[in-house]
């Protein structure tokens, strides 16, 4: 999908209590819209039906490897070489778990950080949003914008719900 | 306006090139001696000049001496009476000043390296086999020629380090690392037991008291000789490091 | 110093900026390769080898016989010379700082003509000028000598018109020659036999710091003294100052100054009422008994029989006496009397030993007093003075300094001097190390001194001998015809002792044995000597100079810088002195009580006044000194000799009068003193952070009878077991090798000469007064002192702390670089340039022996060419220690490998055990059981498991080093400052 | 609107408003556009009384960075630290900087988590403070070591030499420790500020200020604030809260361990870790304080930063401070208890100095660890106690004059710690003192100045509160006030 070629219907909305109306009203017709918010609200997600996300999975995974690195580093690096320090252990485990959490944390962070925004711009393609509603700058400030996609057939329909629930503006995109 | 850019790139990639490179050049030295001349014509061997490998930590660059032993004063016509680099050196020798040569196998200070030491290892019993053979062709500066070099010994085992330096007009480095502590660290990983020193030691010793497997360990990785003395450690820090 | 942006700054710049990425223009500039024109022929020369020469130490008189390394025909490093029977092998600090001699930036590198430089002809156109003129007035002041160049310089004085020669020497033992003289009728020094002594009594003599032979008393004092199968001979102390040698006394006798005569009479006639022997001293002692001499001594009447049951009970006695406190103005009669007391003890030919042949040269005072008169009655029209100081060394009130303005002074000197600055023509000498000579000693004792190196570079010198042979013969021709140099000279007279030796060989060959040798030795003969009747006619009185108003002022001679020759060398001047711990300074000893009752704090600043001058100098607290005396060691307070010395401390002869003893020595005890508080802090540095220990248990002692008690030895407990097996359980550890050391705490006497060699063999810096102020020295080995008990009951101990290559390091965990690690050899590598000073290690170093390069330490030229190439030369922000000398057992490894085999022991000795007098360092590798060491540290060896101890073992880091405790023939009361409960701790057990 | 909380004089008590937002903060009581204006109205053209200070403090940072290169130049031993006070004010300044960077994680992470609403005006400059903290205090270990020229040693990277770290060492778990808390709280910081600068970016664009938007578009990666984006990113703000959490107390706790796994006397305690956490979120919200209590007072945020935000943190503050006090008795005790002579000796040291016996007469003499001491004692035990009463605890300037004492209280203890026990441990002959020198006391006056400078600058550059939340904290805009009717 090309980004140019935006079919569909996007609201600008003051209130947020007409907007969760206009998200049940469009998700009724089986559309899931995309929302923007200045904040995220509860009612919002629960009007989107609680949407999830696949980010702590990714964290998860990379928190492990951290982990494993974490252990495996200082104990490869110790057995590569053995210089014995104090009479202790070449695989010192104690002192390896400080290493295994540390970097437990810092994979896990640095993973999550890429991952927020690697989704978004995958997010970005899979729910484009009408150039016009990029250049509107009043939705990180205090307005809630609704975008529906749709085809040709429903722009009326969707236009429809947006302005009967008082939308400040209405936008057909074709 | 693209190739403008380009030209500086590749000016900028071709300065830093020359700027790492210029080791592997020749040094600018007094007197343009050739090792080439000496070693290869002329069949001197290494150590008839730098005449201390064998006896002492420095190998010893020839006393000027030396040169005049067999070129002798212009007047007696020995060797070369009028080549005019060799009266460069008659004129030190006559002027009494020592010829100032540019050190080229420079090591750190902080390090000790015997030459006696490595003259005189009997590489046999020292050095195990790199296993692979020597590519010469190819590859002459790869470990396993240099171990290959080492173990022939006489003046093969000083081209082992200090690279072919029969077929050098000058002096210069052949080992881009020479000197630093990888460089030394390969070969001194190649004497018998060092690698089981280096890696296995005994990993475990924390954990498990492992002394029956290691009393067999260090006879199999060979930490006493056939003599029946203990071989050197080569890599234990204050092997070279004091 | 190099001037703008060095590579090395700019680095450092930019590693601060954090831009330490590599960048590929930081190419080295070319280091020159410089090879020799013609290599020497004559012999084998081989770079980066060590070569050997036997010569003579003269820092002092005694003349020990060294060996000095030679790397790049560079003095490298001075070592007793093995084959002397003096010293055998040991040298003391002042003979280990004797590099410092040679390598002194404050020596003389021109001529001089009223501190102007000249060439050398013209040094030697004035010299033979005033030769000339001055023929036969003629004097020439120098050390007092034992070997040719006094017959050479006697000829010399003859060749040139007459003179006369003056031996200087202030510590001269001339009133103890008078005393043999008067009691024995042979002016002589006997030889003291320590190892037959079964008990010593001192009254006085320091000869462990500056009485005879430091180096030979120290090992045979320890011979006796330490302990062994089961036993332990006692030294008594009886004087009114703890010196050294005090510290190592099993008991103090605190006597008052002036009167050890007396008591030695005292202890003599009870020994002689017991065995009832010499009849003909019997009225004469009667009249010195105990009772009678009790109140003069300030010794009860009870205690002084009871040192005489000791005596009677543990012979054979040897009574010692003499230095600097027997120097009052009756220090002959005192000296007699303490041969009365060895006499009537019975300790003739047993401990006290006189030699066939007596070859001491005197010197006294009473010439220096009638040279002074001549010049300045004119009759002496040119003094030449050698390195000797007398201008420094004698008090003002002497006015040697206003004498010599009479006459013409050269100087033939190495080392700056006050001398040499009031000289008016300086000829720059060479050091002996670059000069030839000799010295006998005594009997049976043929030393040679052969120069080790050629003059130091930059110092336009020659040999003494050969300028004054120069002068004489520009005046007289006919002078020492066929000799052109004092070789020539020396060799002559060699010839000569080829023949008293028996040699009727070649004499080159004869020659080469000799400078291999380091000299001719053979067993000294003995001859018999009884105690002269007419003893009875000395006079011993009591002087009286407690009574007196004021306390009693006694100069201590100070172990490093002797008569003052010691101040200018820089390690001489860093390493602390083993007693008071103080560097780079002179101090006033003052008992404590006195002090507080005087309101005069530790460390407050006191000005001494005599009749004879002041000085400030700072109060420093010392239980082991009389009441009413005080004590201030000599040496420093230099004006002209040097960077080193100038300005450091004060010089307490200023203080003093010119008077004399019966023999014409100066008198230095006797002068009485007030003080004054002038300021309550100093700025006086002590290295010891605290003079106790705490009940730590670091400096450890136990006693005999404890130990024969046995049972709860030490030795019996087994190491704890461990979670973590031992190291010698991984594969390639301690195989063969497991380097460790054991120190004898009964032996060792503090003495420091091992820290000096520690010095010199390890390129350590010397960083000055300030620096040590805030804790900067650099020294790899401290020499720890600790003061147990209060008052008159107090003990000194003393601990070398070195590291310990522990197994269980403490500071090897927290490296974060592995800079330093457990070595498979046993040895607490530390790997300089790996180092990035992060100073954890130091931190966690229970026994703080890391020390860490706060700045790029400079040697000053031509210090620099002392440094032991064979070692790498810190730089800024690295940490260093000592590694058991790796360098020498590196060193022995290869020539070991090449002969192929491993190395023995004994093949390997530390600087700090090589120089060692009493052999109290035992070094070697802990796997063989054979080996001294393992002997020694193995907790089943029977012989030692009762003193073995490790130092913290507590802390389980499992030392390398095992120490012997200390044995103590008494208990010392209760820790007198430990009354704190919580300090007291458990005896470690290892 | 009315008081959104009080003390009201009549009842007696304080009044808390439940229906209003969050009690106690009247900023939930605004509108999204209102908070926005007035947010973005902070970041605007400075009273020229503001270049006054930043330059007063770069000054302060340049008289660090001259000290710094002298010591570079002349080398290490330029400054105070010596044998065998090998740590002296570098590391006291790195444990003081990393204890002031615990409080922006502790309150952006474990308030978060515990839904604490009262973090929401604080918490972005709490965090920048943090990251500011980690930064200076990330300098002292390279200004401390002798060959800071070397420093990359200590990362584990292959090279030629075939050398590794030790991971052994308590200061490579230091690097470990700071560098990943040094990560996490810039990430934190980062992610916290991404929808803020979409708005700073959208506004630019609104007021036609192509420059600021040129500057704020790249680092606002493209925010549109759409349902999925703040699906992830709310889901992220939880696991680096949850991650961050455990980090604040190890880093701390790691730190201490720089210390506790040594032998020496007075640092080789177990206690050491949850001491040491404590100290520095004590250190750290006291920090918040001494800085926030004046930028309200200049930027009027009275309504934002309340007094309820200033007490909840002064109750925190009063927590810790009982357990930093605890720990130094149990320090004593143990020290007592242990019968340890060498840890008896060091506890006796610190209070009292040195014992009579210890020298050989007498001069007992007061040093720098006892007047740390006291100055520890007094600022962080004694100081704090006004802070039970709630009218204290209400007066801002007594809260500001409290926590600035605090600070100066918790540097003398990180003083006390390391300055004193290295200077009497378990050989007495090499006992000694420590002193600092001018080259000390300029990079500790340098290493303010950089903290400073880039607070200084943070808080014109960037909002130094999370207007995304303060949104997300206040009532929504609601046509039909069904569920919520609040305007009192």
């Amino acid at each position: 999908m090309v980004m140019g070629n935006f079919t569909g219907v996007w609201g600008i909305f003051e209130y947020m209590d007409e907007t969760t109306e206009t998200i049940e009203q469009i998700r009724e017709k089986g559309v899931q819209p995309t929302v923007i918010t200045p904040c995220p609200r509860h009612e919002i997600d629960h009007a989107l039906g609680n949407p999830t996300t696949v980010l702590p999975w990714i964290a998860l995974f990379f928190g492990a490897l951290g982990c494993f690195v974490g252990y495996s580093l200082p104990a490869w690096t110790a057995s590569d070489w053995v210089l014995p320090v104090s009479g202790k252990p070449i695989l010192a485990i104690p002192p390896y778990t400080i290493i295994g959490f540390e970097l437990t944390v810092l994979f896990t962070t640095i993973f999550t950080l890429i991952s927020i925004a690697l989704l978004g711009i995958i997010d970005s393609f899979r729910f484009p949003i009408p150039k016009a509603a990029k250049k509107y700058r009043r939705f990180q400030r205090d307005r809630f914008g609704v975008v529906v996609r749709c085809d040709a057939a429903n722009l009326e329909q969707f236009e429809t719900i947006m302005k009967s629930n008082g939308a400040e503006e209405v936008h057909v995109e074709k | 306006m693209v190739s403008r850019q380009f030209n500086l790139l590749s000016l900028l990639i071709s300065f830093l090139f020359i700027t790492i490179y210029s080791s592997a050049a020749y040094a600018k030295q007094p007197i343009a001696f050739s090792h080439k001349l000496h070693t290869v014509q002329n069949g001197i061997p290494c150590q008839y000049c730098h005449l201390y490998a064998r006896r002492s930590f420095s190998s010893g660059v020839p006393p000027v001496s030396t040169c005049i032993g067999c070129h002798g004063p212009q007047e007696m016509k020995l060797v070369k009476p009028e080549s005019s680099e060799v009266n460069k050196m008659r004129e030190y020798w006559s002027k009494n000043i020592p010829i100032p040569w540019v050190k080229v196998h420079d090591i750190p200070d902080f390090v000790r390296f015997p030459h006696k030491k490595h003259i005189n290892a009997d590489s046999d019993r020292l050095i195990s086999d790199a296993g692979g053979g020597c590519d010469a062709e190819n590859a002459p500066r790869s470990l396993e020629c240099k171990l290959a070099l080492f173990r022939t010994g006489g003046d093969e085992r000083c081209i082992a380090c200090h690279g072919d330096v029969r077929s050098m007009d000058g002096m210069k480095q052949v080992d881009d690392n020479f000197g630093k502590m990888g460089w030394c660290m390969e070969c001194h990983l190649q004497v018998k037991g060092a690698k089981e020193r280096k890696r296995t030691g005994n990993t475990w010793a924390g954990w498990f008291h492992a002394k029956e497997m290691d009393i067999e360990r260090e006879a199999a990785i060979g930490l006493i000789n056939d003599k029946g003395f203990h071989n050197p450690n080569t890599l234990d820090c204050l092997t070279c490091h004091y | 110093m190099k001037k703008g942006l060095s590579r090395r700054k700019l680095f450092k710049y930019m590693g601060a900026g954090g831009a330490t990425a590599v960048i590929a223009g930081c190419e080295k500039k070319p280091e020159k390769l410089i090879p020799m024109l013609v290599p020497p022929t004559n012999y084998e020369y081989t770079p980066h080898t060590t070569y050997n020469y036997m010569t003579t130490c003269r820092e002092c008189e005694a003349a020990c016989g060294m060996m000095v390394t030679t790397r790049e025909h560079r003095a490298q490093k001075a070592e007793g010379n093995p084959n002397h029977p003096i010293n055998q092998g040991a040298l003391c600090a002042r003979g280990q700082a004797s590099m410092q001699t040679l390598y002194n930036p404050s020596r003389i590198a021109h001529p001089l003509a009223d501190g102007k430089q000249i060439p050398w002809e013209e040094g030697m156109k004035q010299f033979a000028a005033v030769m000339q003129t001055a023929s036969g007035a003629i004097a020439y002041i120098g050390k007092p000598t034992t070997g040719s160049d006094g017959d050479f310089i006697d000829e010399w004085l003859d060749a040139a018109g007459g003179g006369r020669r003056v031996g200087f020497n202030l510590l001269n033992q001339n009133s103890l020659v008078e005393a043999n003289r008067i009691a024995f009728g042979r002016a002589d020094i006997p030889e003291y036999a320590f190892e037959n002594a079964g008990i010593i009594l001192n009254f006085g003599a320091d000869f462990l710091e500056s009485w005879g032979n430091t180096v030979e008393n120290a090992r045979r004092f320890a011979d006796t003294h330490a302990y062994k199968d089961g036993k332990k001979n006692r030294l008594i102390h009886v004087s009114p100052h703890v010196s050294l040698t005090g510290a190592k006394a099993d008991r103090w006798v605190m006597i008052n100054p002036g009167t050890e005569g007396l008591a030695a009479l005292a202890i003599a006639s009870v020994i002689r009422e017991e065995k009832d022997n010499y009849k003909f001293l019997k009225k004469f002692l009667e009249s010195y008994s105990p009772e009678k001499v009790s109140e003069a001594t300030g010794v009860s009447a009870e205690l002084l029989r009871e040192l005489a049951k000791d005596v009677i009970g543990h012979s054979t006695l040897l009574a010692l006496g003499g230095g600097n406190l027997a120097a009052t103005e009756q220090s002959v009669e005192t000296l007699t009397a303490v041969n009365i007391l060895n006499a009537v003890s019975g300790a003739l030919g047993e401990t006290v030993r006189f030699y066939d042949q007596s070859p001491s040269e005197t010197s006294s005072h009473q010439q220096i007093v009638q040279l002074i008169n001549d010049l300045n009655s004119g009759k002496i029209k040119l003094l030449i003075i050698d390195d000797s100081n007398p201008v420094y060394a004698l008090p003002p009130s002497v006015e040697l300094l206003q004498a010599m303005q009479k006459a013409f002074v050269v100087s033939i000197v190495s080392q700056k001097s006050e001398t040499s600055h009031a000289a008016n023509l300086v000829l720059p000498a060479l050091t002996a190390y670059e000069s030839w000579g000799d010295a006998f000693p005594r009997s049976g004792v043929r030393s040679i001194q052969q120069p080790v190196m050629t003059a130091v570079k930059g110092f336009d010198a020659k040999a003494r001998e050969d300028i004054l042979l120069e002068a004489v013969q520009q005046v007289n021709n006919k002078a020492f015809s066929g000799i052109s140099s004092y070789f020539d000279y020396l060799q002559n007279k060699w010839r000569k002792v080829q023949s008293e030796v028996g040699d009727t060989g070649n004499f080159d060959n004869f020659w080469i044995k000799v400078l291999e040798n380091g000299g001719i030795f053979q067993k000294p003969e003995y001859a018999h000597v009884s105690l002269n009747r007419k003893v009875t006619s000395v006079q011993v009185n009591d002087p009286g100079m407690t009574a007196k108003d004021g306390l009693t002022l006694i100069p201590t001679a100070s172990i490093f810088h002797g008569d003052g020759s010691g101040a200018n060398k820089p390690w001489l001047q860093e390493v602390p002195n083993p007693m008071s711990q103080i560097v780079w300074d002179s101090w006033v000893e003052i008992n404590p009580d006195t002090a507080q009752k005087m309101g005069i704090n530790d460390r407050a600043i006191v000005e001494v006044s005599t009749p004879h001058g002041s000085v400030q100098a700072t109060a420093y607290y010392h239980f082991g000194i009389h009441r009413d005396a005080i004590a201030i060691p000599l040496g420093q307070g230099h004006q002209h000799s040097g960077d080193v010395a100038d300005g450091f401390g004060i010089n307490v002869m200023d203080l003093l009068p010119n008077n004399l003893d019966g023999t014409g020595s100066l008198t230095l005890v006797g002068t009485q003193a007030q003080l004054k508080m002038v300021n309550d802090k100093s700025f006086t540095v002590n290295t010891d952070g605290n003079a106790r220990q705490l009940g730590r248990n670091i400096a450890a002692a136990t006693t005999v009878e404890e130990l024969a008690k046995g049972g709860d030895h030490h030795g019996k407990h087994a190491r704890p077991s461990e979670f973590y097996p031992d190291r010698s359980e991984t594969a390639g550890y301690y195989k063969p090798y497991r380097w460790g050391m054991t120190i004898d705490l009964d032996r060792c006497n503090g003495c420091s000469a091992c820290v000096v060699a520690c010095y010199a063999e390890n390129n350590l810096p010397v960083v000055g007064k300030m620096r040590t102020a805030i804790g900067r020295e650099m020294s790899w080995i401290r020499l720890e002192r600790y003061i147990e008990g209060m008052g008159d009951d107090h003990e000194t101990r003393f601990t070398p702390m070195l590291c310990q290559q522990c197994g269980n390091a403490g500071c090897e965990t927290v490296c974060p670089v592995y800079a330093t690690y457990h070595n498979p050899e046993g040895l607490n590598a530390m790997v300089y340039n790996r180092c990035v000073g992060t100073r954890y290690c130091s931190n966690n170093c229970a026994y703080k022996v890391r020390r860490f390069n706060w700045f790029d330490y400079e040697f000053p030229s031509p210090l620099d060419q002392q440094l032991n190439s064979t070692i790498t030369t810190r730089e800024v922000g690295v940490m260093e220690k000592c590694t058991f000398c790796v360098q020498r057992i590196n060193t022995a490894k290869h020539d070991a490998n090449n002969l192929g085999r491993d190395l023995e022991d004994g093949e390997v000795k530390t600087a700090c055990q090589q120089t060692c007098p009493t052999n109290a360092i035992t070094f070697g590798n802990l796997m063989d059981p054979e080996s001294k060491v393992a002997k020694q540290a193995l907790r089943n060896n029977q012989e030692n498991r009762d003193r073995q101890y490790e130092v913290l073992a507590e802390l389980n880091y499992k030392p390398a080093i095992t120490y012997l405790k200390k044995v103590n023939t008494r208990e010392i009361d209760g820790h007198g400052s430990e009354k704190h409960e919580s300090h007291e701790t458990e005896t470690s057990h290892g | 609107m009315g008081t959104a909380s009080g003390y009201d004089p009549t009842a007696g008590k304080v009044i808390i408003d439940e229906h209003i937002g969050h009690p106690g903060i009247k900023a939930t009581t605004l509108g999204y556009g209102e908070i926005n204006d007035e947010m973005l109205a902070m970041l605007d053209k400075p009273h020229p009384s503001y270049y006054l200070l930043l330059l007063g403090f770069i000054m302060a940072l340049g008289l660090g960075a001259l000290s710094f290169a002298i010591q570079v130049d002349v080398g290490i031993g330029y400054s105070g630290i010596s044998h065998p006070i090998a740590w002296g004010f570098y590391i006291t300044n790195f444990v003081f900087w990393i204890g002031i960077g615990h409080a922006g994680t502790l309150i952006s992470a474990v308030f978060y988590l515990t839904r604490a609403p009262w973090r929401t005006a604080i918490y972005r400059s709490a965090e920048a403070m943090t990251v500011f903290a980690v930064f200076t205090a990330g300098l002292f270990p390279l200004i401390h070591i002798g060959r800071p020229w070397l420093a990359f040693w200590l990362i584990p990277y292959p090279n030629e030499r075939m050398l590794w770290v030790n991971f052994k060492s308590p200061l490579l778990w230091d690097v470990f420790a700071v560098t990943t808390y040094m990560s996490v709280s810039i990430m934190f910081f980062l992610l916290g500020l991404i929808p803020d600068i979409a708005i700073l970016r959208d506004e630019a664009i609104r007021k036609g200020k192509k420059l600021k938007a040129l500057v704020y578009a790249p680092l606002a990666l493209a925010w549109r604030g759409t349902n999925h984006q703040w699906v992830h990113y709310m889901r992220g703000y939880l696991i680096f809260a949850a991650f961050a959490t455990p980090l604040v107390f190890s880093v701390h706790s790691i730190v201490s361990w720089d210390f506790a796994m040594s032998s020496v006397p007075g640092w080789h305690t177990t206690i050491f870790a949850p001491y040491f956490v404590a100290g520095a979120i004590f250190s750290g919200l006291a920090m918040v304080l001494t800085v926030l209590i004046p930028i309200r007072a200049v930027f009027g945020l009275q309504d934002y930063i309340t007094n309820h935000v200033i007490q909840s943190v002064s109750r925190v503050i009063i927590f810790t401070s009982i357990i930093v006090g605890y720990a130094y008795a149990t320090e004593f005790f143990i020290g007592y208890y242990s019968g340890s002579p060498y840890e008896r000796a060091i506890f006796y040291y610190r209070p009292f100095g040195e014992m009579q016996s210890w020298t050989l007469l007498g001069d007992n003499q007061l040093n720098f660890p006892q007047i740390a001491f006291w100055l520890m004692v007094f600022c962080n035990v004694i100081a704090p106690i006004p802070l039970w009463r709630w009218k204290v605890r209400n007066n801002p300037l007594a809260v500001w004059i409290i926590a600035a004492l605090i600070n100066v209280g918790m540097w003398f203890e990180r003083f006390n710690i390391i300055g004193s026990s290295l200077q009497h441990e378990y050989d007495p002959a090499s006992w000694g003192e420590y002193w600092p020198t001018i080259v000390e006391t300029g990079v500790t006056i340098g290493s303010f100045g950089f903290f400073f400078t880039l607070f200084t600058i943070f808080v014109k550059s960037l909002p130094p509160m999370a207007i995304m939340e303060l949104k997300e904290g206040t009532k929504p805009p609601m046509k039909n006030n069904v569920k919520k009717d609040g305007d009192g």
